[in-house]
């Protein structure tokens, strides 16, 4: 594998420095709240301006090539070594991440959850940070596990110390469930070491050495990996800590999760399983690919049967996944562009969906679908905003979600390598009953929570209905006071406001780049696909 | 008859007697009088001098292991081989110093506030160490023997430290029962093992056996010198004195117990099966291969359903030895054999750094609440943070979970099992990959407490955590972030090849 | 072949001790049982030691005969902890802990 | 076959750059999201500016592609290969002289990457599009205006007018597209739209319930569409880039794909039904037309709009762009009965009885458009592509102006109500312009002569009766005389007799009684509801404002409506006069404007030819290129016959060269038939009026109450009424049977029509996410997960007795294991 190796500090910088922040934070002393989050976004807006500055740095005509690479020696007695690079199929992901926490960063700033102890939190995320960024530079299966777990504790925390009702169940499910998974994942990283001949944990190696493995040992080896990764992806039917755990998540900790930590799952596939194990993945593409449409229905399904907004948002997650995954399971160039680019998109659009839930439960203090009705009217901007991602997320060309799904769909017409063409045609059709199904929830939702008139419960609480009453005339006034009399001894809900500054600030981003991608795709694509369309050439030189 | 004596005493040789090779023994054996005399004539109120003493002498017997290693000789041998200091001894002398020097910063205030006997207890304990060093380097049956019951008698009586205290008492004693029946039955396999190879040093005996060509005596003793350092690092099932034990005796000899005494049947072990069995591999491999599923397995799940910390961390300890076992069971596997000897040091050090530290921050954190129930760590991020976190590092090193040493340690011995390519160790390394979930379970569920519980009695004052106890975590701590951060700087000591003399095959 | 015998005597001493140690609830029969197998242990060695010509197993007998004491001593200094807390030396009332 | 000698097409800035067409109109709307509220007209003059510069360009393209049309002429002329006159004439493949193909004129950019190959985002404009982009800015910039007044005062007017910007770009965007993506996002962004604009009044949940349907049964059609762009990307893709360095999303390459002969039937009739089954839902063509009456939900103007050239036309649209596909995939070239025809045969009959029984106006001109739709699709389906083309054309006239005219009976004469027997009656005194436009948009519809629908319905009923079908020529002449009923019937109603209710003056304190008692009358309730409002001057109703009233008038009685209404109306009433006469087929070649300038040439272009002006990098615009016609071999001119064994369409092309389009058939004007139809017309028109006059005047007593004495007439009444218990069939059968035995099926059946096919799939799929929810994840999957943890802890309690605390137990335990070991190794191990 071809490198270029100019300034090679550039990723271990973006990696590592917000475990400096994290480090500057313990000694920070707990009471200064602000200084607490001025670090913590500090430190996050420097990684990512590291990070804008490494897509400055990429060079995008040859972003085939690992760039940025460091081949350093760290654990020589087990050839494992400090092997660290970008590529165009890192890159977005990578970037990303920084984003992601830097905007989480600033959310925090005016939303912190209600558990307190600020510090410790935004320690917990920046070491967060660095296992995420540093699992997508990876170039080495050693250092690729260390980081791959290393976003396990903090992600556990966050739900267990600052979550929901349930968070002790949750977060212990998230944790043991994805440990399950990354042990056989473990077990199968060091059977292809020795089955290629013990030589070194490197990528670049095991992709060369890999493709001459036993069939046999491949599929077992590939099973191995499967359970790791599908477990972090989440793929059916090892999704079930997904629901719980993205419920009882704070906000900032859903978004982190939906929009990062299930990328890795679907990472690992695509940097990994596949081209290490061609006739592994050969093998095992068709039942990845029935489980990943099974997730499809049956995470539409689930969504359908919620009355909670923010599981159903999560359920969503589970369908959206299956796209991916269905992409994957193609081995096609076509159908892991697609997986690759709906990972970034799900990540914006799922993780955008998870502020508007948190947003809503801060004001409302329920995200019951049932008892939230009206946000249009008690909240515009926000309403318009969840209806702005719901129709992203299922998947409205000119928006980001659909170039994940698009092309998904469209490779299982012809999947590669000799792939039973009647089988994944006809999970492509189920698959495209799955966006129908997807609007169909997300409508649902949407019209459920933002369309009608507010419930009695909350009515005449938020911003908007006073700025309203204000504009019309006297009689009015009088109504809407003696409506606002009736409601005095009732406090709690007299916080729904509209969007607020820190909020547009995190989310303008997010926004943006929905669009952004959505209406220009060839931004990422043309990134992404020189790496992949290697890939999978690669992959063919060896299926033969 | 006389004369004949005097003939055959005429043929002694005065052995010649390398002194830089056993001074760190000797700098032991005087600490050891040094102390006793020390003790007779302090007074009470200084006998908190004696603590810092004991400690200057386990680092004072580290200088000579340090120098020892620093001239790096191939290796250095005694009595004809029997006793023998090479590169894997020295780790494991520095090994057993550290760890009773930490020991002895986590005792300090527990002795000093429980009103125990102090000078004894140090006395006691650094003969323990003594023979945990001796048994580094014995290379023959009866040097192994003499270093195995040095250690192990002074630790039957430290278990029972706490004299007006039953279940002190009784852990004493069942220790001590069933270490001394362990003894005899590993005793009359080494009877067994002499009788059929003619031969007390190991090297010889490894000669004499062969596979295929075993006889039923041979078998028998084998089996037996196995089973009684089963006994020794608690392997199920002859686990079961460790959880009562561990439970009743002072929480400083239990982690000492549960560090340095398994640490030393690990020792002894390695040396037997390297030295002396690697042609019975038929023998030990499966019988190792069964003890290390079953020790990780019922530990495990039996450690999930613990409510007291220390009972807990007794069964999770049991588990770690199935894991630090496991490599073990391939030994004689032409590919795997010389992984599986490093993978068994690498994982005894940072175990012995992480679950030290998971006892002292027991013992810091139980000065406050008095309770030893997992319950009572319930607030603990709150009011002690530093100490959850502390107790985070540790526990998740347990689990295994990167980038504290303990993955590191769980990765190798993984490692060398699945290095072996066969059925067998594929199905073991499934086990193991499961029982690293099930382990999981409980530790986090203790940090589920400690993170996400109110303090059960809604105190939130302040831990007050001595200084010696803080010395000790900070080595803790520290060891298990640095091993997982940069294991190669315990791979370092892991690049060892071979044990002098050892039939690596 | 006397030796063989010598061996027999110290596999049907040591059975003796484990039946012993396993079915005897008096703590000090227990401590006797266990000195029983140590002295099949020597049996054994000071037989094998004769049978091979070689005075190691001798040797090894002695360092047996030593420990033994040291630890018989220890077990009794228990033995009588544990009466005097108890007033009992029945072990099978020794059960504070377990689970 | 030559490609040596290209001759040069004019070009110019308009055909150049008419991407800006589609493009002005979105960036219209993110100024209006973004900054609307704060500009003096609140949004509205971005989208009437963007708009009206669109259809400035849109004028420009349309000048510019007629002058590149007749170039090809002149140029050829010059190149002395000239076989014909530059008028429209007989096709080569009609015996007439050979034309050049008129390449389109494309501007492209790299829209997005895959596998190594580029996908583009762009223009590509030909005859068809450029007709249509025209017809949408314009119907869009004229209902924008006819808005500025309509919509007055509501609460999220700029939201209004950012939707109807968008919902043109949509349309607009997917009329330009040059590849199939592009017409995905065309075709999506006005689902959205239409989501977003029949639930403007969302606060009544009838509205957002309508919206929903609306968007869900547009979006399993598209089911089709993903998988019919799927077949046609990797069957044409292949050819596409081998031939034409181009790719399988490409629309041209699709067309000469599917026209090569080298695509295999099965993969071209998979994506022909999957593809149609997208414009069934998009077109409202049976069975998936019960979205689109209750579309009425939203504002008038959005019914005009979403019915006249958008929305709706984006199926025909698809049909008539991708023809070739259908043409091949149902084998139209020899008269096979095609899908596509039968569907819109069945169309226009269904719902042009379901018209008759309609109260609300709105939904009387919803079910005409339904069937109108059935027209074009009949066209399409028996090869008629020119008349169904045309009929796009003029239908968009009279139907927006129709649309427009009931948006203004209601707005100035009966309160906001469109209830037809309950709030008008006699307007024609109060409203005579309105009336006039009506009654001549009207006679457009029905297809009057010379009014516009005459030229274009009838050309397509002539068209099936020349190629063959019989059956379905009897079924388009039985559509129009029960259009002319079911129109007259609406006429009557609204303009004639006596004023009744609203439309009398009446004040409705009893709105909600009057409400439609079937299916969606969210619109009418809350315009109801909105209107008492704002007369009261008090606003009781602060809170739920709509704030739709506040239109200042005092009186309450009936009006005519302002001049931004009526403009519009009249602008459209004209065109509705006139509009057909721009492809007056009866009246000579030289009329046939279509003919010649919409309808490609189905002529075969050399490869060459056609790579030189392919999509590139970056803008690449066209190198206009034609290339000699194919030998023209067919001959005779017979109608229907087979004397088209060759040509495009009828066989493969010959070797290195592609056809675009099928060489259609074009049926001979026949005055026998011009009568025929005629006469049915004023057949339906004399029954309907006869029975008007019966019924509704002087209540005749052979038929007031017909319904309620025979049994045939109310089991007739009801039938309709319930719109052919499609819904039902949707809601109880399909969907229930998820969960229910079959044998339930017949009882269901004869329950009450409650609620929307959608709402009731989206139930069933409820219901069936619950079972799952319910049964499986939470009992099977995750029941598993714990259980296994429930496992481990079991298993340890198991264990736990084993620790029981006795030495002598553990002493038994450790030598017992010893010695265990001991014997299973010595067996093992000692033979």
């Amino acid at each position: 594998m071809e490198t270029l190796t100019d300034q090679t500090w550039l990723l271990t910088v973006g990696t590592f420095l917000p475990l400096l922040g994290a480090l500057v934070l313990m000694f920070w002393p707990k009471d200064d709240e602000s200084g607490i989050k001025g670090v913590g976004i500090l430190t996050a807006g420097a990684t990512m301006l590291v990070g804008i500055y490494t897509l400055v740095q990429f060079d995008y005509g040859q972003s085939a090539k690992l760039q940025f690479f460091v081949d350093a020696e760290w654990i020589p007695v087990i050839k494992s070594g400090y092997t660290i690079g970008l590529d165009g199929i890192s890159l977005p992901l990578y970037v990303l991440s920084m984003a992601v926490t830097f905007l989480v960063m600033i959310y925090t700033w005016d939303n912190m959850p209600d558990a307190g102890n600020t510090k410790a939190f935004l320690i917990l995320m920046l070491v967060l940070q660095t296992g995420m960024a540093g699992t997508f530079i990876a170039q080495d299966l050693i250092l690729f596990f260390v980081f791959f777990e290393l976003v396990l504790l903090p992600m556990y925390f966050m739900i267990g110390v600052w979550g929901g009702e349930d968070r002790r169940y949750a977060s212990l499910k998230f944790f043991l469930y994805t440990m399950f998974g990354s042990a056989f994942m473990l077990v199968a990283f060091l059977a292809l070491f020795f089955q290629t001949g013990g030589e070194s944990f490197g990528f670049a190696q095991l992709v060369e050495a890999g493709a001459s493995i036993d069939r046999d040992v491949q599929i077992w080896i590939f099973a191995g990996m499967f359970l790791g990764f599908a477990v972090k992806v989440p793929m059916f039917p090892f999704h079930t800590w997904l629901p719980d755990a993205h419920t009882q998540a704070p906000t900032q900790g859903s978004v982190i999760l939906a929009a990062i930590l299930l990328k890795l799952g679907t990472y690992g596939f695509v940097r990994i399983a596949i081209p290490m194990l061609p006739e592994g993945a050969k093998a095992w593409a068709p039942a990845i690919g029935i489980l990943a449409v099974l997730g499809i229905i049956y995470g539409a399904l689930g969504c359908l049967a919620q009355t909670d907004m923010k599981r159903l948002i999560a359920f969503s997650s589970v369908a959206h996944m299956g796209f991916v995954m269905l992409g994957i399971s193609t081995l096609t160039s076509f159908g892991i562009n697609a997986a690759l680019f709906g990972m970034v998109a799900h990540g914006l659009i799922t993780g955008m969906l998870f502020f508007i839930a948190g947003s809503v439960k801060h004001r409302y203090h329920t995200l019951e679908i049932r008892r939230l009705s009206g946000m249009l009217i008690q909240m515009p901007r926000m309403g318009w905003i969840l209806g702005f991602c719901a129709m992203a997320s299922l998947g409205l060309p000119g928006l980001a979600g659909f170039w994940g799904e698009f092309p998904a769909i469209l490779s299982a017409y012809q999947p590669g390598f000799g792939l039973s063409e009647p089988l994944f045609r006809t999970l492509m059709v189920i698959a495209a009953v799955g966006t129908v199904l997807a609007a169909a929830y997300l409508l649902w939702l949407y019209q459920r929570t933002a369309f009608g008139e507010p419930s009695d419960e909350f009515k005449g609480h938020s911003d908007a209905e006073h700025a309203a009453v204000d504009g019309h005339g006297v009689a009015h006034s009088l109504s809407a006071a003696a409506n606002d009399h009736t409601h005095d001894g009732d406090d709690a809900h007299e916080e729904i406001h509209d969007v607020q500054l820190t909020e547009w600030l995190s989310w303008t981003p997010f926004l943006v780049a929905i669009v952004v991608f959505g209406v220009y795709p060839q931004l990422m694509f043309k990134v992404m696909d020189p790496a992949v369309t290697q890939l999978v050439e690669r992959l063919g030189a060896s299926l033969g | 008859m006389l004369g004949l004596l005097l003939a055959q005493a005429s043929d002694w040789i005065t052995p010649v007697i390398d002194w830089h090779a056993v001074a760190p023994e000797l700098v032991l054996v005087v600490g050891v009088n040094v102390v006793l005399l020390l003790d007779l004539n302090l007074a009470d109120a200084k006998k908190w001098m004696l603590a810092t003493l004991t400690g200057f002498v386990m680092l004072g017997a580290l200088v000579p292991v340090v120098t020892l290693a620093v001239i790096g000789d191939d290796s250095r041998s005694l009595f004809d081989g029997r006793y023998v200091i090479d590169e894997y001894a020295l780790i494991l002398k520095a090994f057993f110093l550290l760890v009773a020097y930490v020991v002895i910063l986590m005792s300090q205030t527990e002795l000093e506030e429980g009103g125990y006997y102090q000078g004894e207890f140090y006395v006691l304990m650094l003969c323990s160490v003594l023979g945990m060093v001796m048994m580094s380097s014995a290379r023959d049956l009866i040097s192994i023997f003499v270093a195995l019951e040095l250690l192990s008698i002074p630790a039957y009586m430290m278990a029972a430290w706490r004299k007006r205290d039953v279940k002190s008492n009784e852990a004493g004693v069942k220790y001590y029962l069933l270490g001394v029946f362990a003894s005899g039955i590993m005793l009359y396999g080494m009877s067994f093992l002499f009788g059929s190879t003619n031969s007390t040093l190991l090297t010889d005996i490894g000669a004499a056996l062969t596979d295929g060509d075993l006889n039923g005596m041979e078998v028998v003793g084998v089996v037996f010198v196995i089973c009684g350092f089963a006994f020794k690092i608690s392997a199920v099932p002859f686990h079961t004195w460790a959880p009562d034990t561990y439970e009743g005796a002072p929480t400083p000899v239990t982690a000492f117990l549960s560090v340095a005494s398994k640490a030393a049947g690990f020792v002894a072990l390695v040396s037997i099966i390297f030295l002396a069995f690697p042609n019975a591999s038929d023998v030990y491999q499966p019988l190792l291969w069964v003890l290390a599923a079953l020790t990780m397995t019922v530990g495990n799940v039996l450690a999930l359903r613990q409510t007291n910390i220390v009972r807990l961390l007794a069964y999770s300890s049991v588990s770690q030895g199935g894991f630090i076992l496991m490599p073990l069971a391939f030994a004689g596997n032409s590919n795997a054999g010389g992984s599986a000897l490093n993978a068994v040091v690498v994982y005894l050090l940072v175990y012995g750094f992480m679950n030290l530290g998971a006892f002292a921050i027991v013992i810091a954190v139980s000065r406050k609440t008095r309770s030893g129930e997992i319950s009572s760590f319930g607030g603990l991020f709150g009011y002690a943070p530093g100490l959850a976190v502390a107790m985070t590092v540790f526990f998740a090193s347990l689990a295994g979970i990167p980038p504290l040493g303990g993955w590191f340690a769980k990765f190798n011995a993984f490692r060398a099992v699945l290095q072996a390519e066969t059925n067998a160790a594929y199905v073991l390394a499934a086990i193991a990959a499961v029982n690293t979930v099930i382990s999981a379970a409980y530790y986090m569920r203790v940090l589920r407490s400690v993170w996400m519980d109110d303090a059960p009695d809604g105190d939130q004052s302040p831990v007050v955590t001595p200084s010696p106890i803080v010395a000790a975590l900070g080595i803790t701590v520290i060891g298990t972030i640095v091993v997982g951060v940069i294991p190669s700087a315990v791979t370092r000591f892991a690049e060892l090849k071979d044990l002098t003399g050892a039939v690596v095959p | 072949m006397l030796a063989v015998n010598f061996l027999l005597l110290a596999a049907v001493l040591f059975c003796i001790g484990v039946y012993g140690v396993i079915a005897r609830r008096n703590a000090v029969m227990v401590l006797m049982s266990i000195e029983l197998i140590l002295n099949a242990v020597n049996l054994n060695l000071i037989a094998f030691a004769v049978m091979n010509g070689n005075q190691d197993g001798q040797v090894f007998a002695l360092y047996v005969i030593a420990i033994a004491a040291a630890e018989v001593g220890v077990g009794l200094a228990m033995v009588l902890m544990i009466y005097r807390n108890r007033k009992s030396i029945a072990l099978d009332e020794l059960s504070e802990m377990k689970g | 076959m030559v490609a040596a000698e290209v001759a040069q097409l004019s070009s110019g800035w308009f055909l150049e750059n008419a991407w800006l067409i589609g493009l002005i109109p979105a960036v219209g709307f993110a100024v209006i999201i973004l900054f609307g509220k704060k500009l003096p007209m609140q949004g509205s003059e971005i989208g009437l500016g963007t708009l009206g510069a669109s259809l400035v360009i849109a004028t420009g393209a349309g000048i510019q592609w007629m002058q590149r049309t007749n170039s090809a002429e002149t140029e050829e002329a010059a190149a002395g290969v000239l076989r014909g006159v530059a008028r429209a004439l007989p096709r080569a493949s009609e015996g007439g002289a050979a034309e050049p193909f008129i390449e389109p004129v494309s501007s492209t950019w790299v829209w997005w990457q895959n596998s190594g190959l580029e996908f583009g985002l762009g223009s590509s404009i030909d005859g068809l599009s450029v007709m249509l982009l025209w017809l949408v800015a314009f119907i869009s910039f004229l209902v924008q205006i006819f808005s500025l007044d309509y919509v007055r005062g509501d609460r999220r007017y700029t939201h209004f007018f950012a939707a109807m910007t968008l919902f043109s770009s949509g349309m607009l965007i997917m009329v330009m597209a040059d590849n199939m993506v592009q017409v995905i996002l065309g075709w999506e962004i006005m689902g959205l739209c239409s989501f977003l604009l029949i639930g403007h009044w969302w606060e009544e949940e009838a509205n957002s319930v309508a919206a929903l349907k609306a968007f869900f049964t547009v979006r399993v059609g598209d089911v089709g569409l993903l998988v019919g762009t799927a077949i046609l990307f990797f069957g044409a893709n292949q050819y596409a880039v081998d031939n034409l360095d181009t790719n399988g999303f490409d629309l041209d390459a699709i067309q000469a794909w599917a026209l090569s002969g080298q695509a295999s039937t099965w993969t071209i009739v998979m994506a022909a039904i999957a593809l149609f089954i997208a414009c069934i839902g998009k077109s409202g063509q049976f069975p998936l037309h019960t979205w689109l009456p209750d579309a009425m939900a939203g504002p008038t103007p959005v019914s005009s709009l979403l019915h006249s050239s958008t929305m709706v036309v984006a199926g025909v649209f698809l049909v008539a762009q991708i023809y070739p596909v259908f043409w091949e995939g149902f084998n139209i070239a020899n008269g096979g009965l095609s899908f596509i025809a039968v569907i819109g045969g069945i169309t226009i009959v269904i719902s042009a009885l379901l018209a008759f029984v309609q109260d609300d106006i709105k939904k009387v001109l919803a079910y005409s458009t339904v069937s109108q739709l059935g027209y074009m699709m009949l066209g399409l389906g028996v090869g008629a592509w020119l008349p169904a083309v045309f009929h796009i054309f003029t239908h968009a006239f009279f139907k927006c102006c129709l649309f427009l005219c009931a948006g203004s009976v209601s707005h100035s004469g009966s309160h906001h109500s469109f209830d037809m027997k309950k709030d008008m009656g006699g307007l024609r005194k109060f409203m005579p312009i309105t009336f006039g436009a009506w009654v001549v948009s009207t006679l457009a519809l029905t297809g009057v002569f010379p009014f516009a629908g005459f030229w274009s319905k009838d050309e397509i009923i002539d068209n099936v009766g020349n190629n063959g079908y019989t059956f379905l020529f009897w079924v388009g002449l039985g559509g129009a005389a029960l259009t002319a009923g079911y129109m007259t019937r609406a006429t009557y109603l609204v303009f004639f007799g006596e004023p009744r209710g609203a439309a009398a003056g009446e004040h409705h304190d009893d709105h909600v009684v009057h409400a439609d008692d079937h299916a969606l009358v969210g619109a009418a309730t809350h315009s109801l509801s909105a209107a008492t409002n704002t007369d009261d001057g008090h606003g009781d109703h602060a809170d739920d404002d709509h704030g739709h009233g506040d239109h200042g008038h005092d009186d309450h009685g009936p009006h005519e409506s302002g001049k931004l209404i009526l403009f519009p109306i009249v602008v459209l009433a004209f065109l509705a006069t006139v509009s057909g006469f721009t492809n007056a087929t009866p009246l000579g070649e030289s009329w046939e404007q279509f003919k010649k300038y919409v309808e490609p040439r189905p002529e075969a272009v050399a490869f060459d030819a056609i790579i030189a002006s392919g999509p590139g990098e970056s803008v690449q615009l066209v190198v206009p290129a034609v290339a000699p016609a194919v030998e023209d071999d067919g001959h005779g001119e017979g109608a229907g016959d087979d004397g088209h064994s060759t040509g495009c369409g009828r066989g493969e092309p010959e070797a290195a060269t592609a056809c675009f389009f099928p060489a259609v058939v074009h049926a001979e004007p026949k005055f026998a038939k011009i009568l025929l139809s005629l006469a049915v017309v004023a057949a339906g028109y004399a029954a309907a009026i006869a029975f008007c006059i019966a019924f509704y005047k002087r209540r005749d007593p052979r038929l007031v109450g017909l319904t309620q004495r025979s049994r045939v007439a109310r089991a007739g009444y009801k039938f309709l009424a319930n719109k052919y218990y499609l819904d039902h069939l949707y809601e109880k059968i399909i969907v229930r049977g998820v969960a229910h035995p079959i044998a339930d099926a017949a009882y269901w059946i004869n329950q009450k029509v409650l609620d929307g096919a959608v709402n009731g799939v989206g139930e069933g799929g409820k219901r069936a996410g619950n079972w799952v929810y319910d049964n499986i994840d939470q009992k099977l999957v995750d029941g598993a997960v714990n259980g296994s943890g429930l496992v481990a802890s079991e298993s340890g309690h198991a264990m736990q007795p084993m620790q029981s605390g006795k030495v002598n137990q553990y002493g038994a335990l450790l030598f017992g294991a010893a010695a265990v070991g001991a014997i299973v190794l010595v067996i093992l191990n000692v033979s």
